[in-house]
C-alpha cells in the first residue's frame, strides 16, 4: 500500500498546522510554504502518473478495510483535479505574497489557505460520502473565513450571503447522507454503488440524488444556486477569487460527476434532461449577467457561472466524449479564469477599483499586462490556438455526436456573447484612453509573474491539447466503467 | 449575573466539572465520553468562571495567545498521532493498543494511541471554545 | 533535413523576432523574411507536408499544389511590399500583428484539413483586428464590431466543420457539397470573410478606420483567403455566381456614392471580390483561372490604391474626397503611381487588371451565362468610373483646395513603386501569371476583340464621367436632356442607400447596445441582491424538484408499518416538547425568549438522543447547546435590541408557503427513509470489532477516533478554522480607517467613502 | 405512530426556514440553528430500527445494540454545526457593525 495517495491531503493539513504554530515567525512560514507548496505539486504529479500507469489506487485510512473504514480513492479524475488544484493554488499562493502586505494578514491567510487546500484535495480523493461532507465543510469554512478576513464591506455582505446558503445546503447534505445510510446501510461510495444498484428505481434514491444535485450545485454555482457567486467572487481577496473560480466551484462539478458516475449510474438517463436544461440556463444567465457588468471582477464572476454551464453540459451528455470534453473544459477554464482573476487583482492594486471605467490605456502602461490579459481573453473566448479553443471544440463535437442539438445551439449563442463581453472589457481596460485621476503606476512584477505563468499555461494547453485530451479521454472512459472503481475499493468481490 | 450565590456555586461547580471532564476524557474509549465531551465540559466550566467573574479572573485577553496555541497544539498532537501510525509501518491514523497495569487501583487499563488522538481533540475543543469566549468578550 | 518550411512559420518567427531588433536590422528582417518565404516556396515541389494525427484526425498543415501555391506567392509578395510601405511605422505591434495576420493567411492557404484551416482562420481574424485598432481611438468600436462579425463567421465555420466531419468522418478539405447544414454553415463562414452582402458590412465599416499601413494588409489577405477557400471547396456552386454578381454591382454602386476615400476603396474590394466569387461560381477551368488570376492581380493593385490613398491621408490628414483636391501638383509621384493602380483595376490594357478581369468575364461567356457577363461588364464600367475617374479627380485634380502636402517618405513611395511595377509587368507579360494558375491556360487577352471591347467600355464610361462631373459642380450650367438620367440615378441611389445604412447600423451597434441593456435589466431582476430572494429560490427549487423527482418514480409508502404504535410515552413527550419549543422559537417576540427556546429545543433534542441510546450525543448536545446559548447571549451586546418586525402580508405568505413546502417535503422524505431499510447496515462489524481491534467498549467513541478518525481529524480542523475566521473578523481589521484613507489619497475612492473613512478614524481616536 | 418523528423533523426544518426568511439577522441565525437540529435528528433516526441498548459493550455479545454509526456521524455534525453557528454569529455582528443594519432586506450593496 502506497502512502502517495494521502500525501495531497496530509501535506497541506500538516503545513497548515505548522503555519499556525509559526505565527510569530514570518521567515519560517515563508520557507514552509515554499517547500510544502512545491512538494504538494510534485506529489500530485507523481500520483497522477502512477494512477495513469497502474490504474485506480485506493488507501484505507487507519488500516480499516472498506467499507468499514474511510477509504481514499484516486482515479484519473481525482488525479487530474489534484494537479489542477495544485497549479492554481501555487500561483495564487505566490501572488498572495505581493497582494497581502501585512504580516498579520499573511499569518492568518496562509494557514487558512492550506486548510482549504487540504479540504479540496480531500474532497477529490475521498471515497466515503460522509467524509466528503466533512471535506466540504473544511473547504467551505476556510472559504468563509478567507472571504471575510480583510473585512471590506462587500466581503462581509458576500460572506453573509454565502454562509447562509451554505449552511442550509450543509443541512441538506446531512439529510441526504442520513437517507442514504438508512437505505443502503453503508457510507462507502463504492459499496453504496453495489447496494443501490438493484433498488435504483426506489423513489427515495431519486430524492437523494436530487438533494445531492442541490448540495453540489450550490458549490458549483449551477443556475438557481448561483446567487452567491457574483457577489463572492467579485468581493473576495484576489487570490481567493482565483481559487474559487479556478478550482473550488469545480469541486461541486467533481462531486456531481462522481456521484452520478458511481452511485447513481443508473439514474443518468433519468436526470439527463434536468441537468442539460439547468446547464443551458446556467450558461445563458451567466453570460447575460456578464454582458451587463461594468466591473471587471464581477464580469469574470458571471462568466464563471456561464462556463460552469458549459461544463455541466458536457457532464450532462453522459457520454465518454462529453465527459472528456467537460474534464478538458475544467482544466482549461481553471487555468484561464484564475489567470484572469489574478490579472483583475493587479488592476485593483493599481487604482483601488475594479470598475472598468476607472482603467484604461494599459497597452502603454504595461504591455506585459495587456498581453497576459489578451491571452486570457482569447483563451476564454475559445480562439485557437489557445486551450480554450479545444475545450469548446470538444464539447460541441461531443454534443453533436450525441445529437444534443439544442444545448449545442445555446452553447454557440452564448459563446458569441462570451466573446463580446470579454473583448469589450479588454478593449476598455487596455486600449481606451488613460483614465481620469493620477497617472498610472506600473503593476509590480511580483504580481505579474504568477499571472504570466498561468497565461503561458493557457497557451501550452492549446499546443499540447492532444496529450491532455488523451488523458481526459482515459479519465472519462474510466468513469464510465465504475466497476473498475468498485473493484479497486472493495477488492475482488 | 455576578451575584454572590452564582459566584460561590461557580467556585464549587467548576472544579468538579474540570475533574469530571478529565475523567470523561480518559475513559472515553470505554464509557460515554471522549475528547469532544470532555473538551466541551471543561469549556463549560471555564465559561461559568467567565460569567461569574468577568474578564478579570484569569486575565483572559492576555491569555488569548495561550488559547491560540492550545488549539493549534491540539491539532498538531492529533495530526502527529496519525502520522505516527504512518511511520510505524501502518497507514495514516493506524492505531495501536497497549495494556498497562495501573499502580494503585490494580486494574489493567488499555492505552490506545487513539487516546492520544482524543487528547488532541480535547485540546482543540477547549482552546477554540475559550478563544471564542475571550474574543467576544474582548470586543467591549 | 527539413523537408519543408511552412511559410506561415517564417512569418510567425519574424513576428517573434521583431521586438528584439532595431533600425536597419528591423528593415532587413521585415522585408527579407517574407521575401525568403517567397523564394522558399519555389524550392519545394507539390505535395502534402506537415501531416499529423491529432485526436484521431489527420491534420495537414502544408498542402502545396498549384492553387495554394499561387495564393502563397502573392501573399508573400504582398507581405514584402506591404512591409516596405510600412517600414516607417514606429509601433512594433503593428508589424507583429501584420506578420501574424499574414502567417494566418498563409496557414489557411496551405491547410489541407478543415481543423487547421479553422485555427489559422481565427488567427487571421484576431491578429487583423489589431490593424484596425491601430487606426486610433475612433476605430475601437469598429474593430470590436469587426471582431464580432468574424467570430460569428468563425463559429458558423466551426459548427459546419463539426457537422460535416460528423457526417463524412473526415476533415480533409476538398470540394464540399453545398448541401446539408454542415456545407451551408461552412459556406456562410467563408462568405462572411469574402464580404458577401448582406454579411459584408464589416468591411467598409472597419477598413476605412484602420491604420494607414495596416489597411494595406487588411485589403490583401482576408477576402482573398476567402476566395481561395471558396475556389477549393465550392467551385462550380451556382449560387456563388449570383452572389458574386450582386457583390460586384453592389460594391460599385456604393463606391460611387462614397465620399470617404478609403471607404470608397473598401466598397471596391467587395465589388472586385464579386468578380472572383462569380468566376468560382461559374466553375469552368477558365473561370476559375480567371478568379485566381484576378485575385492575384487585385491584391497588388488594390494594395497600390490603398497605399496611394493612405499616403494622401498620411500627408494631409484628410479623409474625405470633398475636402481634398488639386494634389497632383504637390504629390506628383503619388498621383502617378495611384493612377497605375486605378487603370489596373479598371482593366485598361497592358495593366494587370486587364488580363485577369477579362478572363473572368470570358469564362462566364464561355459557359453561356450572358446575363452574368452583362452585369459584370456593367460593374467593370462602374469601377472605372469611380476608382479611376472620380477618386483621382476629387483627390488629385479637381478644385485646388490649397492643401500643403508633399510626396510621402521614400519607403512608402518605394512600396507603391514596387506594386505598380508588378502591375505593369503582369499586364505586359501575362504569361508570368498564367503559368502559375491552377489549370492550363489557353487564353490570350490581347485579341483585337478584347482590346476593342475594353476600350469601348472605358471610353463610354469616360464620356459618362465627364457628364456626371458637371453634376458634382452645380455652378456649371448643364443641359437637362443629357444628364437627367444620372441625376435621377443619383437620387435613386441615395434613396436606396439610406434604408440600407439603417439596416447596417441596426445590425451592429443597436444590437450590441440592446443586448447590454437587456442583460442589465434581466440580470438585475435575477440577481436582485436580496438574500431572501436567493434563499427562497434555492430552497423552493431544491424542495420542489426533490418532491417531483421522487413523485415521478412513484411513492411507495406503506402506511401500515408507520401506524404501528411502538411509540413509548417518553418518546411521545419528547416529540411534543421538541415541536412546541420549535414553534416557540419561531413565534416568540422577544429575542431572549426566542434564544432560550432555541436552547430548550436543543435540550429536548438531547433527550431524544438519550431515548435513541446515545448518551455521548446527549452529553455533547447539552454542552454545545449551553455554550452556544451563552455565545448568542454574549452577542446580544453587539446586536440591535429590536427583534420584532413588520412584514407585509404578501411577503409573509411567501415565507409561510416556502416553509410549509420545506416542512412537508422533509416530512415525506423522512417517512420514506424510515420506510426503506433495505439492507443490513455495516453496524454489526463495528460492534464485533471495536473491542477486538481498537480496544474500546464504547463503540461510538471507537468509531469516532478509530474507524472514522479521519473525519474527526478534519472536524477539529473545521473547529479551528472557525476560530481562526472569527479571530480574523474581530481582530485583523480593527485599524481600518488608515487603510481607507490611504486609498482615498490615491484618488480611487468616491467622496462619501472618504468622508466615512475620516469619520471612522476620528471616532476611533 | 412512527408518523410523529417525520413530523418533528418537518417542523424543525420548516420552522427554521421560516425564521431564515425573516428580516432580522438574529432570526436567520436561530433559524439555521433549528435546521441543523433537524438535520441531526434526521441523521440519527436513520439508524433507528427499533429500541436498542446503548452501544457500550458489556460481556455478553454484540446483539441488541442500536446502530453506533449514525451516532458518530451526528457527533461530527454537531461539532461542525456549532463551529458554523459561532462563525455565523460573529459575522452577523460584523454585518451590523459595518453595514449598519441588522435588517437583511436592507443589505443590498451588490446586485445586478
Amino acid at each position: 500500500m502506497t502512502h502517495l495517495l494521502v500525501l495531497p491531503i496530509l501535506i497541506p493539513l500538516g503545513t497548515a498546522i505548522v503555519l499556525l504554530l509559526l505565527r510569530a515567525n514570518p521567515m519560517g512560514r515563508r520557507i514552509v510554504i515554499g517547500i510544502s507548496g512545491l512538494s504538494i505539486l510534485v506529489a500530485d504529479i507523481v500520483l497522477l502518473t502512477s494512477i495513469y500507469q497502474k490504474g485506480i489506487h485506493s488507501y484505507q485510512v487507519g488500516g480499516w478495510s472498506a467499507p468499514f473504514g474511510i477509504v481514499m480513492v484516486g482515479d484519473l479524475l481525482s488525479g487530474i483535479m489534484l494537479v489542477l488544484a495544485s497549479v492554481i493554488s501555487l500561483s495564487a499562493l505566490s501572488y498572495s505574497f505581493g497582494y497581502l502586505k501585512k504580516e498579520a494578514q499573511q499569518a492568518l491567510f496562509h494557514p487558512l489557505f492550506f486548510f482549504m487546500w487540504a479540504g479540496t484535495n480531500g474532497a477529490f480523493l475521498t471515497g466515503d460520502i460522509f467524509n466528503l461532507f466533512v471535506m466540504f465543510e473544511v473547504m467551505l469554512m476556510s472559504i468563509y473565513a478567507l472571504l471575510v478576513m480583510l473585512g471590506e464591506k462587500k466581503q462581509i455582505e458576500a460572506g453573509f450571503k454565502l454562509i447562509s446558503m451554505g449552511l442550509f445546503t450543509s443541512a441538506l447534505f446531512l439529510a441526504a447522507a442520513g437517507g442514504i445510510y438508512a437505505f443502503a446501510g453503508t457510507l462507502n461510495m463504492a459499496d453504496l454503488a453495489l447496494k443501490i444498484k438493484p433498488h435504483v428505481d426506489h423513489p427515495l434514491v431519486s430524492a437523494i440524488a436530487m438533494m445531492f444535485i442541490g448540495v453540489f450545485g450550490l458549490k458549483a454555482a449551477m443556475m438557481p444556486f448561483h446567487f452567491w457567486l457574483p457577489d463572492v467572487h467579485s468581493a473576495a481577496p484576489t487570490p481567493i477569487s482565483a481559487m474559487l473560480s479556478g478550482i473550488l466551484i469545480k469541486v461541486g462539478v467533481y462531486a456531481i460527476i462522481r456521484v452520478f458516475c458511481l452511485i447513481f449510474v443508473d439514474l443518468q438517463g433519468y436526470f439527463q434532461g434536468f441537468i442539460l436544461t439547468m446547464a443551458c440556463i446556467t450558461m445563458f444567465v451567466g453570460a447575460l449577467g456578464a454582458v451587463a457588468q461594468t466591473d471587471i471582477k464581477r464580469l469574470l464572476a458571471y462568466s464563471s457561472v456561464s462556463q460552469i454551464g458549459y461544463i455541466l453540459m458536457g457532464v450532462g451528455f453522459f457520454t465518454v466524449g462529453g465527459m472528456s470534453a467537460a474534464l478538458f473544459y475544467i482544466i482549461s477554464h481553471g487555468v484561464i479564469k484564475s489567470s484572469l482573476f489574478l490579472a483583475a487583482g493587479i488592476l485593483k492594486k493599481m487604482r483601488g477599483s475594479t470598475e472598468m471605467s476607472d482603467h484604461g490605456d494599459m497597452i502603454n502602461t504595461s504591455p506585459a499586462f495587456t498581453t497576459i490579459f489578451f491571452i486570457g481573453v482569447i483563451s476564454l473566448g475559445g480562439i485557437p490556438p489557445s486551450g480554450g479553443f479545444f475545450m469548446k471544440f470538444q464539447l460541441i463535437k461531443a454534443g453533436l455526436d450525441g445529437a444534443f442539438y439544442i444545448p449545442v445551439i445555446v452553447a454557440f449563442m452564448v459563446s458569441l456573447m462570451t466573446l463580446f463581453y470579454l473583448f469589450r472589457s479588454w478593449q476598455k481596460i487596455c486600449l481606451s484612453g488613460p483614465p481620469q485621476g493620477n497617472p498610472l503606476a506600473r503593476p509590480s512584477v511580483k504580481l505579474l509573474i504568477p499571472v504570466g505563468i498561468l497565461a503561458m499555461l493557457c497557451l501550452v494547453l492549446g499546443l499540447a491539447a492532444s496529450p491532455v485530451s488523451g488523458l481526459t479521454q482515459a479519465a472519462a472512459e474510466q468513469l464510465f466503467s465504475p466497476e473498475l472503481y468498485i473493484r479497486a475499493v472493495m477488492g475482488a468481490m | 449575573m455576578t451575584s454572590l450565590i452564582f459566584k460561590s456555586i461557580t467556585k464549587t461547580v467548576s472544579p468538579i466539572l474540570m475533574i469530571f471532564s478529565l475523567y470523561l476524557l480518559l475513559r472515553g474509549h470505554q464509557m460515554p465520553g471522549g475528547g469532544f465531551i470532555a473538551g466541551l465540559m471543561t469549556s463549560a466550566g471555564l465559561v461559568l468562571i467567565y460569567l461569574a467573574y468577568g474578564c478579570d479572573f484569569f486575565d483572559w485577553h492576555k491569555r488569548s495567545r495561550f488559547f491560540y496555541y492550545l488549539f493549534s497544539g491540539g491539532l498538531a498532537l492529533s495530526f502527529l498521532t496519525g502520522l505516527a501510525g504512518l511511520f510505524i509501518g501502518g497507514t495514516f491514523l493506524k492505531s495501536g493498543v497497549a495494556h498497562v497495569e495501573m499502580p494503585f487501583i490494580h486494574e489493567s487499563w488499555e492505552f490506545a494511541s487513539a487516546g492520544i488522538f482524543d487528547i488532541g481533540v480535547y485540546l482543540v475543543v477547549c482552546g477554540v471554545c475559550v478563544s471564542l469566549m475571550t474574543l467576544l468578550g474582548e470586543e467591549e | 533535413m527539413i523537408e519543408w518550411i511552412h511559410p506561415a512559420l517564417v512569418f510567425f518567427a519574424t513576428a517573434a523576432l521583431v521586438p528584439f531588433v532595431k533600425g536597419k536590422g528591423k528593415s532587413i528582417l521585415l522585408i527579407g523574411f517574407p521575401a525568403l518565404a517567397f523564394f522558399s516556396l519555389m524550392l519545394f515541389p507539390d505535395g502534402n507536408y506537415g501531416v499529423f494525427t491529432i485526436g484521431g484526425f489527420e491534420v495537414v498543415f502544408g498542402r502545396v499544389d498549384k492553387l495554394s501555391r499561387v495564393f502563397a506567392y502573392v501573399f508573400t509578395l504582398m507581405g514584402s511590399v506591404g512591409m516596405v510601405y510600412a517600414l516607417h511605422v514606429k509601433q512594433k505591434g503593428q508589424h507583429i500583428a501584420a506578420l501574424i495576420y499574414g502567417g494566418g493567411a498563409l496557414g489557411s492557404i496551405f491547410a489541407g484539413d478543415l481543423l487547421s484551416l479553422f485555427v489559422f482562420w481565427e488567427i487571421m481574424a484576431f491578429s487583423s483586428v489589431f490593424l484596425v485598432w491601430y487606426g486610433g481611438e475612433k476605430s475601437w468600436a469598429n474593430g470590436l464590431r469587426y471582431l464580432m462579425v468574424h467570430t460569428f463567421g468563425g463559429l458558423c465555420l466551426l459548427g459546419g466543420i463539426v457537422i460535416f466531419a460528423g457526417q463524412t468522418g473526415s476533415i480533409a478539405f476538398n470540394a464540399i457539397p453545398a448541401s446539408g447544414l454542415g456545407g451551408w454553415l461552412i459556406l456562410i463562414g467563408f462568405l462572411i470573410n469574402a464580404g458577401a452582402p448582406p454579411l459584408h458590412a464589416w468591411l467598409p465599416d472597419a477598413y476605412p478606420v484602420g491604420s494607414i499601413t495596416g489597411t494595406i494588409f487588411l485589403s490583401s489577405f482576408t477576402t482573398k483567403t476567402a476566395v481561395y477557400v471558396l475556389a477549393r471547396g465550392f467551385a462550380g456552386t451556382e449560387v456563388l455566381m449570383w452572389v458574386g454578381v450582386i457583390m460586384a454591382l453592389y460594391g460599385v454602386v456604393y463606391a460611387m456614392l462614397e465620399n470617404n476615400i478609403r471607404k470608397l476603396l473598401a466598397y471596391h474590394i467587395i465589388s472586385q471580390v464579386g468578380f472572383m466569387v462569380a468566376g468560382i461560381g461559374v466553375g469552368t477551368e477558365l473561370a476559375i483561372n480567371g478568379a485566381v488570376a484576378h485575385a492575384f492581380a487585385h491584391i497588388l493593385y488594390k494594395a497600390l490604391l490603398m497605399m496611394g490613398m493612405g499616403s494622401v491621408i498620411f500627408m494631409t490628414g484628410k479623409r474625405k474626397g470633398t475636402e481634398l483636391g488639386g494634389l497632383y501638383r504637390t504629390m506628383p509621384l503619388t498621383f502617378g503611381l495611384f493612377m497605375v493602380g486605378g487603370f489596373s483595376i479598371s482593366g485598361v490594357p497592358f495593366l494587370s487588371g486587364f488580363i485577369s478581369k477579362s478572363m473572368v468575364i470570358s469564362g462566364a461567356a464561355a459557359a453561356h451565362y450572358p446575363f452574368v457577363v452583362l452585369l459584370l461588364t456593367l460593374a467593370a464600367a462602374g469601377t472605372f468610373l469611380s476608382t479611376t475617374l472620380k477618386l483621382p479627380y476629387a483627390v488629385f485634380m479637381g478644385e485646388d483646395k490649397g492643401i500643403k502636402a508633399a510626396d510621402p517618405p521614400g519607403n512608402m513611395l518605394l512600396g507603391m513603386g514596387l506594386a505598380a511595377f508588378i502591375c505593369i509587368l503582369l499586364g505586359v507579360m501575362p504569361n508570368l501569371l498564367y503559368q502559375l494558375l491552377p489549370f492550363p491556360v489557353d487564353y490570350h487577352p490581347y485579341t483585337a476583340e478584347h482590346l476593342l471591347g475594353s476600350f469601348q467600355l472605358l471610353l463610354a464610361t469616360l464620356l459618362g464621367f465627364t457628364l456626371f462631373l458637371y453634376k458634382l459642380h452645380p455652378e456649371n450650367t448643364i443641359s437637362v436632356d443629357t444628364d437627367w438620367v444620372y441625376r435621377k440615378g443619383v437620387v435613386w441611389f441615395q434613396q436606396l442607400k439610406n434604408p440600407l445604412q439603417g439596416i447596417k447600423v441596426l445590425r451592429y451597434k443597436d444590437f450590441l447596445q440592446g443586448l447590454t441593456l437587456f442583460s442589465r435589466q434581466v440580470s438585475q431582476r435575477i440577481q436582485s441582491g436580496y438574500l431572501k430572494h436567493a434563499l427562497v429560490m434555492i430552497i423552493s427549487f431544491v424542495m420542489l424538484s426533490t418532491l417531483l423527482f421522487s413523485l415521478f418514480k412513484g411513492w411507495t409508502l406503506s402506511l401500515d408499518s408507520l401506524m404501528q404504535t411502538d411509540l413509548t410515552l417518553s418518546q411521545l413527550l419528547v416529540f411534543v416538547l421538541i415541536i412546541s419549543s420549535t414553534l416557540a422559537t419561531v413565534l416568540f417576540k422577544s429575542r431572549i425568549a426566542a434564544v432560550l427556546s432555541l436552547g430548550m429545543t436543543g435540550f429536548f433534542v438531547a433527550f431524544f438522543y438519550v431515548l435513541m441510546g446515545a448518551p455521548d450525543l446527549a452529553l455533547t448536545q447539552y454542552l454545545v447547546e449551553a455554550v452556544s446559548v451563552i455565545l448568542i447571549l454574549l452577542a446580544f451586546y453587539y446586536l440591535p435590541a429590536y427583534f420584532e418586525e413588520k412584514t407585509a402580508p404578501a411577503s409573509k405568505m411567501t415565507d409561510i408557503a416556502v416553509s410549509l413546502l420545506v416542512g412537508i417535503v422533509m416530512t415525506f422524505y423522512m417517512l420514506m427513509v424510515m420506510d426503506s431499510h433495505l439492507t443490513k447496515s455495516i453496524a454489526s462489524y463495528y460492534l464485533e470489532m471495536s473491542e477486538k481491534l481498537a480496544g474500546g467498549r464504547n463503540v461510538v467513541n471507537v468509531v469516532i477516533v478509530d474507524f472514522r478518525g479521519f473525519d474527526t481529524m478534519f472536524e477539529i480542523a473545521v473547529f479551528s478554522i472557525a476560530a481562526l475566521g472569527i479571530f480574523g473578523m474581530l481582530k485583523l481589521n480593527k485599524k481600518k480607517a488608515p487603510i481607507q484613507r490611504e486609498a482615498a489619497l490615491n484618488g480611487s475612492l468616491k467622496r462619501e467613502q472618504i468622508e466615512e473613512a475620516v469619520q471612522r478614524e476620528v471616532t476611533s481616536k | 405512530m412512527k408518523l410523529l418523528l417525520p413530523v418533528v423533523i418537518g417542523v424543525l426544518f420548516g420552522g427554521g426556514t421560516y425564521l431564515m426568511l425573516k428580516k432580522n439577522i438574529l432570526k436567520l441565525v436561530l433559524g439555521l440553528g433549528l435546521i441543523s437540529h433537524g438535520a441531526n435528528v434526521l441523521l440519527i433516526s436513520s439508524g433507528w430500527i427499533g429500541a436498542g441498548a446503548v452501544p457500550i459493550l458489556g460481556q455478553d455479545g454484540t446483539e441488541g445494540f442500536v446502530d453506533p454509526v449514525p451516532q458518530a456521524l451526528v457527533l461530527t455534525a454537531i461539532v461542525i454545526g456549532f463551529a458554523a453557528l459561532a462563525f455565523l454569529l460573529v459575522l452577523a455582528i460584523r454585518v451590523y457593525r459595518d453595514l449598519k443594519t441588522a435588517d437583511i432586506s436592507e443589505i443590498r450593496g451588490q446586485r445586478g
